[in-house]
């Protein structure tokens, strides 16, 4: 020990504190500067406050908060037309709470902080008896609001977040390699990578809301993160029969309200759909969708369903597992529709369609293929031997711009094309080509023809034009990015206005001028053109990629009358009844082109002939 | 006005004056206290904010021999405090020290016997070692008092004051340095301030006498240390400190006195309680034989 | 692993004992129950002097206890886990109180926690629950929430509690050895 | 009952009319007990006969609710097994999960663990020599040390936004990076500390009757101390150089140089001691942690953390608390939750084996002193 020695006098020295400045505040009257600012330090812990707009209510902080005094209660208003967000936000028990902030740094808004407020005191009346005031403890719960907004402490932006903000990486073929092929180039997710991206889902549901099919993501996905996959698929068959073809090419909107999204990349739901759908293998998978048959016995009722699209597909699956006979009736050689037909190999290769009507075969759907309803089989003699019909015949055919020389033999329609690619037939593929339109669609057919480009001439030389300015083009992003990648120049915003031709007849190029708007007020499509602001893109072969139709030659007129048709498409009820009785029309040629839709479509009609049924 | 009413009126002006001069030392000792510990410190006005709110609660008792025992220490001290000579001012015209003494342990003993009766062994640990302590520090002080009453001939503490009166030179601090140490040391374990605070003792005995007073009882408990460190603080100033002539200096110098006390205190440990009795035996009472063994030879 | 105590223990138990090295510095040894002192005593001997705890885990699938004796050498400074498994049944196992004594409180808190009986350990008594009736409850299948549930519902409405009726099995020694 | 050798029974000595023996309960409602344990003392007069160790009344079982709870839930209970000095308990649970991932974490993140965990040393130090104080009725130096303590909390705000849990440490790293200045206002805080030292010595090391009463009491050998599971500084105050962080470094102490001194005598004026001589190189090790603080990542990205899965395994963890070894015993099943968290708190071997020991035959005067000498702290005995 060699600590100085003990003297009776030294601690004295001790006294001459009595004339130094105390080191204690009288607190009410004076408050604690050491962090730069009065009170506590501008990272302190203390009561919440939530910013309701920008809450999305998905109910994370209630999940991870340790000590439970995080409840949600609902808001009252209409979950279901919420968008992004549901109708519920979250209570703090300050009975509960410890403080941790767990919550903020798992909120994915970012809307739920924490204030530099510590004191919390309550109304009471002064000699309310014991078992009053025990009773009174609910009043520590309070509804984080704008309430001591002003004083923020402990916030979470960025990194600091306990979220996984960043997708699990997944191997993409280079631009330059997948531009030469067919082959899909998105390799999809190894196990690890899987379960890594399966754990970034926070489980908040708002995508099932807002999927059309309302599908149970966050349970699917949880199947994934608990490797358990055939739980996870058998979630997917409960609303959706091709989940297989939505792991590749569906639009989507889940993952852009995914809670994530707000501060980083959205979980990838599709791709995770698609991982347990091939992890699992196509005989697992056609095994567990048709043991949902087993808890029905038969009907002995007939339903015809014209075309082997995703709506007639998805009805025709439900229909049979509730036990009713399904004849499927479709022109082309194979089913799947414009999904097979329309949509090019490199996103979505004919196994995967296959391994999904492969599972609806098994359960004993008849597909009669090379069947042209109203030239090999009548409308009428279909609706008079089947018990319903489902019209479901989607949108086969494009549209033109109608501009000056849109019939020239060197222009093209992107469907027609598309489906010539997919049928293996050759077509005509210029140097450099124009490319009209915004959507998947147009990206689906430049994208083809840079392959067959590259192919044939080394080379992709491809511009792409549309109405829609940067950032409304309707196509998806990554669609947009990849095609970018992939070398085709997209100048948004530009209308078409003529093809012009050089003196030996063939096409010089595609003039244009600015588009200023392609919306009016009402939201109606009525673009406005600067005329003055004219463009010209050069290029031999022409393409419109602006639209879909539909061939509905095998109805009569007073059937489409009936049917609600208007303008090339169907206004249906809830039950995707028609006008006609048994007559229920389902998929795109109801709400516009996009397969999750049609599924869902599919499954609504497949309930309404069900019930249908079962009425009489 | 007859002259029973005259000294009932000054009675009763002396026990709450007491009690009030005693709650200010304590008030501010708490404020010199925690400015040693580099604290803001209560307001100088707590300790009669405390007393109060103690008489507003309400109390617990087990018996009555704790109510009488209680009362009983706090008459015990305020009748001493009659005997106090306060400046030039005192009730009884002569008051001897060795009165003072004998009623001053009554204060304990009436504490002793209402904590005791309240059957907590934490109290009566601290009570016991209250009156094992008063063995330690009586003693030395009996002593100093000796050689005081064998230099006049008198037990009166008005005599010692008339002697002390010609200024500072003639206090007895001059006359009997030794005893005036003693006594002080024996002061420390009197007003139970450390190293000689065993009968509070928190951290060992739960504040021994305290624990089981609640309420008013915690109140006369307050009031009887106030009044404890009036005489007591008022007995070392007529002894040693010339007295005073006038109140205020009355006061300074009760709480000077009162203020050396504290700085011990806020300096030192706890002894055990057979190390405190030792070493105020051993200390205090070889001062204080010193100075009666001096004083009788050479005085 | 500065002494090569895994060698010398491979070389001096046999295949009385299964050792491996799970981190740096951190050896894990294996070994059935009646072997367990010989080892704790050789490893003492080995200037293992430091025991730092005791703990037991509740492999409630495997129908066993698994018991770990935390050693640390101040000399070689490897920390050895010894594991040994019991029956989940009839849970006993020696006490090292005469190798280590400040064993006894942990073994006291197994016992309580886990109703493991140590025969020698004089003081098995209660130490931390107050009036306890149901399972030990560190055990796997004791559920706190139903058990918080089911006495304080019941409690309110004036009912008895849940286990009034459970038979609380105290193992003796003599039992406990009889089970094996 | 398990009683070391030399005791008689309760029963024997009440049949003796000599003596009158009394139960004291040194409770929670005690002053001189820290927090929620207790010790029923037999006394004769003032003397301890025997004692009976009464824990269980912190109500928590620490244990049981962590296996109820997701990997990163747990660390808001964590910190609440030893308040004075929590970050270790953090810092050894996140070290023992990051072992079964097989996880290294980043360099900085090592480094600002180990400041947190010093700083944390200092604030418990303050405590405890405060509380040995305390203990002794000598509340000048606890309220200065509390003074000083408040300035430590002061730094951990700004840091963690938290003064007493700070739930700063979480499996990967730790939660937010240093702000900016913060390490100027530390050293300034080391220098304060520091230049404290003096006067706590003058006050409470050279102080006549601290040393009178600390000297001689629960005197502890050297090999009775290894072998009855003392760790930390009340080991060192034996003389023997023991140190988990020398020992088996964690965090970055394998990178910096501690030189702690020994104090020696056993007792607990030498245990008081040693806390000082400890508190001292805790200021250096910060100065040395600041200085080469290296640049990086404060945390390692192990994804959603709410949704960590941990394989199958177990490791034990240990930190060199304030008070001793502080070890987590972690085993996981895979799951989403851990199977077992198993503590190693550093009260147990003295507040639950060496009390029978020690105070038996002493007064009731050193019972607080004797706990706070050996830093009791009792949720980790209760957890």
């Amino acid at each position: 020990m060699s600590l100085g020695e003990r003297s009776f006098f030294v601690p004295f020295s001790t006294l001459a504190n009595l004339f130094k400045k105390p080191e204690t505040i009288a607190y009410p009257k004076e408050d604690l500067d050491v962090h730069g600012v009065k009170g506590p330090s501008l990272k302190y812990r203390g009561m919440h406050a939530n910013d309701h707009d920008v809450c999305i209510g998905c109910g994370n902080c209630s999940t991870v908060c340790p000590t439970a005094a995080i409840n949600m209660i609902s808001t009252g208003v209409n979950d279901a037309e919420l968008t992004g967000a549901n109708a519920q936000r979250p209570t703090v028990d300050y009975g509960r709470c410890c403080f941790c902030a767990f919550c903020v740094d798992a909120c994915p808004s970012g809307s739920l902080t924490m204030t530099r407020e510590y004191i919390f005191t309550r109304a009471s009346e002064k000699e309310s008896p014991l078992e009053e005031l025990i009773w009174k403890c609910d009043e520590f719960t309070l509804e984080p609001g704008s309430r001591w907004s002003e004083n923020p402490g402990w916030q979470c932006h960025g990194e600091e977040t306990w979220l996984d903000l960043e997708r699990s990486h997944m191997e993409h073929m280079t631009p330059e390699k997948r531009v030469g092929s067919f082959i899909e180039f998105v390799l999809g997710f190894t196990k690890e990578e899987a379960l890594r991206e399966a754990a970034r889902c926070i489980e908040c549901g708002i995508c099932t809301k807002t999927c059309p099919a309302n599908m149970g993501i966050p349970e699917y996905i949880r199947g994934i993160y608990d490797n358990d996959l055939e739980e996870s698929v058998r979630v997917m068959y409960e609303t959706n029969p091709l989940p297989g073809i939505c792991g590749r090419i569906c639009t989507h909107k889940c993952e852009s309200v995914c809670a994530i999204s707000h501060k980083g990349e959205p979980v990838a739901i599709r791709w995770l759909k698609r991982y347990a759908i091939d992890a699992l293998g196509p005989d697992k998978v056609a095994e567990i969708a048709s043991s949902a048959k087993e808890m029905f016995s038969p009907s002995g009722k007939k339903v015809a369903i014209i075309g082997a699209g995703p709506a007639g597909l998805s009805a025709a699956y439900y229909l049979s597992t509730m036990g009713h006979g399904v004849t499927v009736f479709e022109r082309m050689p194979k089913a799947g529709g414009t999904m097979r037909y329309g949509i090019p190999a490199y996103r979505l290769p004919d196994e995967s369609i296959d391994n999904d009507v492969r599972a609806m075969a098994e359960m004993g759907v008849d597909f009669r293929m090379k069947t042209r309803v109203g030239t090999d089989v009548s409308f009428e003699s279909l609706r008079k031997d089947y018990d319903a019909v489902l019209v479901a015949v989607g949108f086969p055919m494009g549209r033109s711009t109608r501009i000056e020389n849109h019939d020239h033999p060197d222009t093209g329609l992107a469907i027609l094309l598309l489906n010539q690619i997919r049928l293996g037939e050759e077509i005509p593929v210029h140097e450099n080509i124009v490319i009209i339109g915004g959507g998947n669609v147009a990206m689906d057919i430049a994208r083809s023809m840079a392959r067959l480009q590259k192919v044939k001439y080394g080379k992709v030389s491809i511009i792409l034009t549309c109405l829609e300015g940067e950032g409304e083009m309707p196509a998806d992003n990554e669609e947009i990015e990849e095609s970018i990648e992939e070398g085709i120049i997209i100048n948004p915003g530009w209308a078409p206005k003529a093809i012009e031709l050089d003196d030996d007849g063939k096409i010089k190029g595609l003039k244009c001028a600015r588009c200023l708007r392609v919306f009016d007020e009402n939201r109606r499509f009525n673009p406005k053109i600067d005329e003055d602001d004219l463009t010209f893109y050069p290029g031999t072969q022409v393409v419109e990629a602006i639209g879909q139709a539909s061939d509905y030659t095998f109805l009569s007129e007073d059937d489409l009358a009936a049917m609600g048709h208007e303008r090339g498409r169907f206004k249906v009820s809830d039950g995707m009844d028609s006008g006609l009785k048994g007559v229920f029309i389902a998929g795109d040629i109801v709400h516009g082109p996009d397969v999750i839709h049609a599924v869902a479509d599919g499954h609504k009609a497949a309930r309404s002939i069900d019930t249908l049924f079962n009425q009489g | 006005m007859n002259a029973y009413a005259l000294l009932g009126i000054k009675l009763i002006g002396v026990s709450f004056g007491s009690m009030a001069v005693g709650l200010l030392f304590m008030g501010l000792g708490r404020k010199v206290t925690a400015r040693i510990q580099r604290r803001m410190g209560p307001p100088f006005y707590q300790s009669f904010i405390d007393v109060i709110k103690c008489f507003t609660k309400t109390s617990i008792t087990h018996n009555f021999v704790m109510d009488l025992g209680i009362i009983m220490a706090l008459g015990g001290l305020i009748a001493t405090a009659f005997f106090i000579p306060f400046a030039n001012f005192s009730i009884l015209g002569s008051s001897s020290v060795v009165i003072v003494l004998y009623l001053m342990s009554i204060g304990y003993l009436g504490m002793a016997m209402g904590v005791s009766a309240s059957g907590n062994p934490n109290a009566t640990i601290g009570i016991s070692r209250a009156l094992a302590l008063m063995m330690g520090y009586e003693i030395p002080f009996v002593m100093v008092i000796m050689a005081m009453l064998i230099t006049y001939n008198s037990s009166d503490l008005l005599t010692y004051a008339v002697a002390q009166s010609n200024g500072i030179g003639s206090w007895h601090i001059w006359k009997y340095p030794l005893g005036f140490i003693a006594v002080e040391i024996a002061f420390q374990a009197m007003v139970g301030e450390a190293p000689y605070d065993h009968m509070i003792a928190p951290a060992e005995i739960a504040s021994g006498p305290m624990v089981e007073l609640s309420g008013k009882y915690l109140g006369i408990g307050f009031l009887l240390h106030a009044v404890q460190l009036y005489v007591e603080t008022g007995l070392i100033v007529n002894l040693f400190l010339g007295g005073a002539s006038s109140w205020y200096v009355m006061l300074v110098k009760m709480f000077a006195v009162y203020f050396t006390t504290l700085s011990i205190n806020a300096v030192m440990a706890r002894y055990r309680i057979e190390q405190g009795i030792r070493h105020l035996w051993i200390w205090a009472g070889s001062f204080g034989l010193l100075q009666l063994i001096y004083t009788r030879i050479w005085g | 692993m500065s002494d090569n105590i895994l060698a010398r223990a491979g070389k001096m138990h046999g295949d009385k004992i299964e050792c491996r090295e799970k981190y740096k510095a951190q050896l894990e040894i294996k070994t059935h129950r009646d072997y367990v002192l010989n080892l704790l005593t050789w490893l003492k001997s080995e200037r293992y002097v430091h025991l730092s705890f005791m703990s037991c885990i509740d492999w409630i699938e495997e129908n066993e206890f698994e018991l770990v004796w935390h050693v640390f050498s101040y000399e070689s400074k490897n920390h050895i886990l010894v594991k040994t498994r019991l029956n989940r049944e009839k849970p006993w196992m020696h006490t090292a109180i005469n190798i280590w004594p400040h064993v006894q409180p942990y073994e006291q808190e197994i016992h309580e926690m886990f109703g493991v009986y140590f025969p020698g350990n004089p003081d098995l008594s209660g130490l931390f629950l107050h009036n306890w009736l149901d399972l030990p409850p560190l055990r796997k299948d004791f559920i706190a929430k139903d058990y918080s549930l089911a006495l304080y519902t019941t409690d309110a409405l004036g009912l008895t509690p849940p286990f009034d009726d459970i038979d609380i099995v105290e193992i003796t020694a003599e039992e406990s050895r009889d089970g094996e | 009952m398990y009683l070391p050798d030399g005791y008689t029974t309760l029963d024997k000595i009440s049949e003796n009319d000599d003596y009158a023996v009394y139960d004291l309960f040194f409770g929670p409602n005690h002053p001189g007990m820290h927090g929620n344990f207790g010790y029923v003392l037999d006394m004769v007069g003032t003397e301890i006969l025997r004692v009976r160790p009464n824990a269980g009344q912190l109500h928590r079982g620490f244990e049981k609710a962590m296996e109820n709870k997701l990997w990163a839930q747990n660390l808001s209970l964590i910190p609440r097994v030893c308040v004075p000095d929590p970050d270790p308990n953090e810092v050894a649970y996140c070290q023992a999960v990051e072992a079964i991932l097989g996880v290294e974490i980043p360099r900085r993140a090592r480094y600002i663990r180990s400041i947190v965990l010093e700083m944390s040393r200092l604030g418990s130090f303050l405590m405890g020599m405060g509380g040995v104080g305390g203990a002794l009725g000598h509340y000048s130096t606890m309220y200065l040390m509390m003074i000083d303590r408040d300035l430590i909390l002061d730094l951990f705000e700004a840091l963690t936004g938290g003064r007493v849990y700070h739930i700063y440490n979480i499996p990967g790293g730790v939660r937010r990076d240093i702000p900016d200045g913060w390490t100027d206002k530390l050293l300034e805080l080391c220098d304060r500390l520091e230049s404290k030292l003096p006067e706590w010595d003058r006050l409470l090391y050279e102080n006549p009757v601290v040393q009178d009463r600390l000297g001689g009491l629960g005197y502890i050998s050297a090999e009775e101390a290894m072998s009855s599971g003392i760790t930390g500084p009340s080991l060192r105050a034996c003389g023997v150089k023991a140190d988990v962080r020398i020992d088996t470094p964690y965090a970055a102490y394998d990178e910096i140089e501690i030189n702690s001194k020994l104090s020696e005598g056993g007792d607990a004026l030498a245990r008081a001691v040693q806390v000082r001589l400890d508190f001292e190189e805790a200021v250096n090790i910060i100065r040395r942690l600041v200085k080469q603080l290296p640049d990086g990542d404060y945390k390692l990205d192990l994804g959603n953390i709410s949704k960590l899965r941990v394989p199958k395994g177990d490791a034990y963890s240990k930190v060199e608390a304030s008070k001793g070894e502080f070890g987590y015993y972690v085993v996981s099943d895979g799951g989403l939750k851990p199977y077992r968290v198993s503590v190693r708190g550093p009260s147990m071997p003295a507040g639950m084996y060496l009390c029978h020991k020690h105070l038996r035959g002493m007064k009731i005067d050193d019972v607080a002193v004797w706990m706070a000498s050996f830093a009791i702290c009792p949720p980790d005995i209760d957890r």
